[in-house]
């Protein structure tokens, strides 16, 4: 996963350049290095990604992430990971994130990947769907959905300063989102 | 990109250890976590100020630690707001038993993870208030009007307020504090390598904030006097009162702003806020205190000292102190008088 | 060329306007001629201080008119020194009797300048004497270390030394500050319209001075680290012993470089100072104090406080001095402490 | 002669913003301007010119400009204008030049211009010229000599802070010396 971040940094410090500050894809490398360096697999390791990145990251992106790993990491501890765990796990992810962040589907945020993907897990676990097809269902549920961020105007963070002006640009955050489902996805093939 | 640096990773470090030695007199640096305090500190029996957030707008805040001003001072990586634990670890090393206040500009980010701090800290059984501060008209982020705060809740801290009441006359000044910035060219986050927006050779960014994020519209570069009084109104209908306002006034550059362009502008904000709005200029502040790394432009910042028809006759006595805390000593890198 | 100014033509004293009325405490401004002098002036009894140049390098020298630094700065049109009447109006109206002394930076057209204005002085009987100062080691130019002499000496006239006294201090400190320049970027004159030199986008000149001109040479912008070091050592050589030597190091900004360099830059100075030149750093300043515009880039300048082995003994405690001057209070609108 | 150079301010400003500050243009067409619009013709005009160029101009060329042009009134007031007197003028001029600025024939400035030029107006003043031809001699002098100093490396004024650098360019004080000059030349035709 961090691997994936690094690959993509450029893309998303470019992303937020445009519609941001430009820190977003340099501040995911950092947490995620540090994650990788650190996390030694001893522990629950969503926890300990989740206080990385809190500690790590920084920006608007660190706390949404970190409570994002932490909600999920409450949900998946303790359970033997079956699909309908991984789908409550995303699930509570993004209630911690919009509790956090008090985004709505449609203000260009993360969370106009991450609502989808819960979507798409929740429905893919109802129909029996493993583990891995399950988190297939999110990550593809989140591309698209960072997709749709396109054109939309940006209602939260750094992006909504511009205005009618964010139209038109890809949401770092969404696509960051997608990214991480999309490792998760292919790890659990 | 080109920048008196070492490599993008360590640039904040880098620049820590420079103002480390340059002010040993007044600050001691921690590098892990990263944050500034002020020499002494903690102060016994004082509130203690900590503010924060990305680095890139020095001298904000590491400028302002230092009697009479701030506690600490915790620094973001370039544009990016602080961790918790940085920000824990700075309320830890200045709480001097009286609580501390924790100073923050209206960004997500920097909400957040202070919020974080604050729960933290509570959870340590350290008693911690935040402010926020939103002068800027554009996008209520906070901007320039966050040293004014900071200057003049570090008098009032440094004057035996308590936390309750630092809290009343952040928010007092906060909420009376506006601003609006431009931009002629902005600055590169070093790790990005290019800058936030580029403008055609007569095109200004109008409305900026300061992390090198285009602003409210693009116009054409005016004459100075068009573009400032215009900026001037902009703050000034925000004015509770307008005619007989007792105002500051801070004309504060963006870091490539060189002191005559900043002089030349500030001249033109005072007179039309004299000639035109009718306020009271009772102080002044130009210089380029709140930086945004190299962008060249400036803002244009009206505090309400006293606004003599909105407040009620008994609370004008102590609002009337916001001068006096204004002119109280303060000794920080970067803002210094009288000691 | 993109400036926040009205016309090229009317920079200096638009700019002139700001600065009075931000300042209306320290100084009073003479539009006609145009000079600048401290509030209070002629200080009876006191040796006035008179500096001034080609404005674009502010604060310098209008920021330092003060108690405890000068009586009166006279700026030239941008880039260009002032004409002889300019001077010779600012020393009429700070003299207080014990002589005026003349402070210049190392250019034909201040010396001359300068120079027929203290003749035309003489001639109306005012006791007038100049000093140069030229601590650029490229080309003996009057650059960064004119603000450490002007600060010098407005302490010891303060102190109450005569003229020939005062003389003999600035000719010491004068020959005893030492200045390297790098550019990363030239500023524009208002009236030319285009840049003093234009770098390919990994290019910096080398050996600037403060007026855009081209330096020593032009070279691949490297790591601040070599740079700094490299321009450390290019001051260090010139000091007396060396070894030992106890300095004041400014590092100094030029205009449109942000405070987050100007510190990173000065922690690689001073520690190389100290690790490869073993030199005791007494005192520093940070800061943009002697400006070229908008440019880009800053100066290293060594000021030696004493130098153990070359004074004579009975010198030492003179000369010691120094520091004492360096610390006493100042209130200008650039330098400011202990008042 | 203040059209001249007003005309000729960019081109001066240029010369000068390569090899020096790119005040040179400027400084002289504020104080041709402030001659033109002062002098009256009450008194000896040559010297109310030299006063008003020392107290406008600045800069190095104010005093130099300035005292070339009242060494030079001294040597004309008083006597009849012919080609002598002229010439006697511009080595009086050049004398007062060379006493401030110290400068010699191949330090490129003004002197490279102006020291031919006396050189010229001596001989064809010897050879029984009118004001006229002396004028027009100095004149054409004066180019040559502005011109001679593109190849020179400065060793006075701003250019010689560039050392070998300064080579190639034209010295803009030689080159506004030779404009003054041809200016005179044309008007005493
Ligand atoms: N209130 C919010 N709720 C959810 N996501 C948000 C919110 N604010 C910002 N974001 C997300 O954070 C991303 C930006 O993160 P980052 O660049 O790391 O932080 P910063 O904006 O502080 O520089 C945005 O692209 C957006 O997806
Ligand atoms: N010492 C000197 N003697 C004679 N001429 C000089 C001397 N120094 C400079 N000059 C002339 O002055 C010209 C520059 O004038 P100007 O640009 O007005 O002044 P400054 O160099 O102060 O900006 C040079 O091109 C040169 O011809
Ligand atoms: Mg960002
Ligand atoms: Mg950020
Ligand atoms: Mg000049
Ligand atoms: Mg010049």
């Amino acid at each position: 996963m961090a691997a994936v971040v690094a690959a993509h940094r450029d893309e998303l410090v470019e992303l937020d350049r445009v519609i941001g500050d430009g820190d977003h894809g340099e501040n995911l490398r950092r947490g995620f290095a540090a994650a990788v360096s650190t996390v030694d697999g001893s522990g629950p390791v969503l926890r300990q990604v989740a206080t990385l990145l809190i500690s790590k990251v920084g920006g608007a992106a660190g706390p949404l992430y970190g409570t994002g790993f932490l909600r999920a990491a409450g949900a998946v501890e303790g359970r033997p990971l079956d699909g309908f765990v991984v789908a409550s796990a995303l699930a509570a992810a993004l209630e911690g994130v919009v509790a956090l962040g008090k985004a709505a589907v449609g203000d260009k945020t993360m969370v106009d990947a991450l609502a989808p993907a819960v979507a798409a897990a929740e429905s893919a676990a109802a129909s029996g769907g493993s583990v891995a097809a399950v988190l297939e269902a999110a990550a593809v549920a989140a591309a698209e959905g960072a997709a749709s961020t396109v054109p939309l105007v940006a209602r939260k963070g750094r992006a909504a300063y511009l205005g009618a002006r964010s139209a038109g640009h890809l949401d770092p955050g969404a696509r960051s989102t997608a990214l991480v489902l999309r490792a998760f996805a292919d790890a659990a093939r | 990109m080109k920048k008196i640096i070492n490599e993008p990773a360590t640039v904040v470090v880098d620049a820590l250890r420079g103002f480390e030695v340059a002010h040993a007199d007044l600050v001691r640096v921690s590098y892990d976590p990263v944050f500034v305090v002020r020499a002494d500190a903690p102060v016994r029996g004082k509130v203690a100020l900590v503010s924060g957030g990305g680095s890139g707008h020095e001298p904000l805040h590491i400028g302002f630690v230092g009697p009479g001003m701030l506690d600490a001072a915790v620094p973001g990586e370039v544009f990016t707001s602080p961790t918790p634990d940085q920000i824990v670890a700075a309320v830890r090393a200045v709480g001097g038993g009286a609580g501390v206040l924790l100073i923050v500009k209206n960004y997500t980010g920097d909400v957040l993870n202070f919020e974080l701090a604050a729960e933290m800290a509570l959870a340590e059984g350290i008693e911690v208030r935040t402010l926020v501060v939103a002068d800027d008209v554009v996008a209520q982020r906070g901007v320039a009007g966050t040293l004014v705060v900071e200057k003049i809740l570090g008098a009032a801290a440094a004057g035996g307020a308590d936390l309750e009441t630092c809290l009343e006359i952040g928010r007092h000044v906060a909420s009376h504090a506006f601003s609006i910035g431009v931009a002629l060219e902005a600055g590169t986050v070093p790790h990005v390598g290019s800058p936030g927006f580029v403008l055609g050779p007569a095109e200004v960014e109008y409305g900026v904030g300061i992390h090198g994020e285009p602003g409210h519209e693009r116009q054409e570069l005016r004459p100075a006097r068009a573009l400032v009084e215009g900026m001037a109104s902009e703050v000034a209908v925000q004015l509770p009162v307008g005619r007989g306002d007792r105002v500051l006034v801070l004309t504060n550059g963006m870091g490539g702003t060189p002191p005559v362009e900043l002089y030349l502008a500030h001249g033109i904000a005072e007179r039309s806020l004299v000639e035109h709005w009718g306020v009271v200029v009772e102080r002044r502040l130009v210089g380029s205190f709140v930086t945004s790394l190299e962008m060249r432009g400036l803002s244009i910042t009206v505090v309400v000292l006293d606004g003599a028809r909105i407040f009620l006759p008994e609370e004008r006595s102590r609002l009337a102190r916001l001068v006096e805390w204004w002119d109280a000593p303060v000794r920080t890198a970067a803002l210094r008088w009288g000691m």
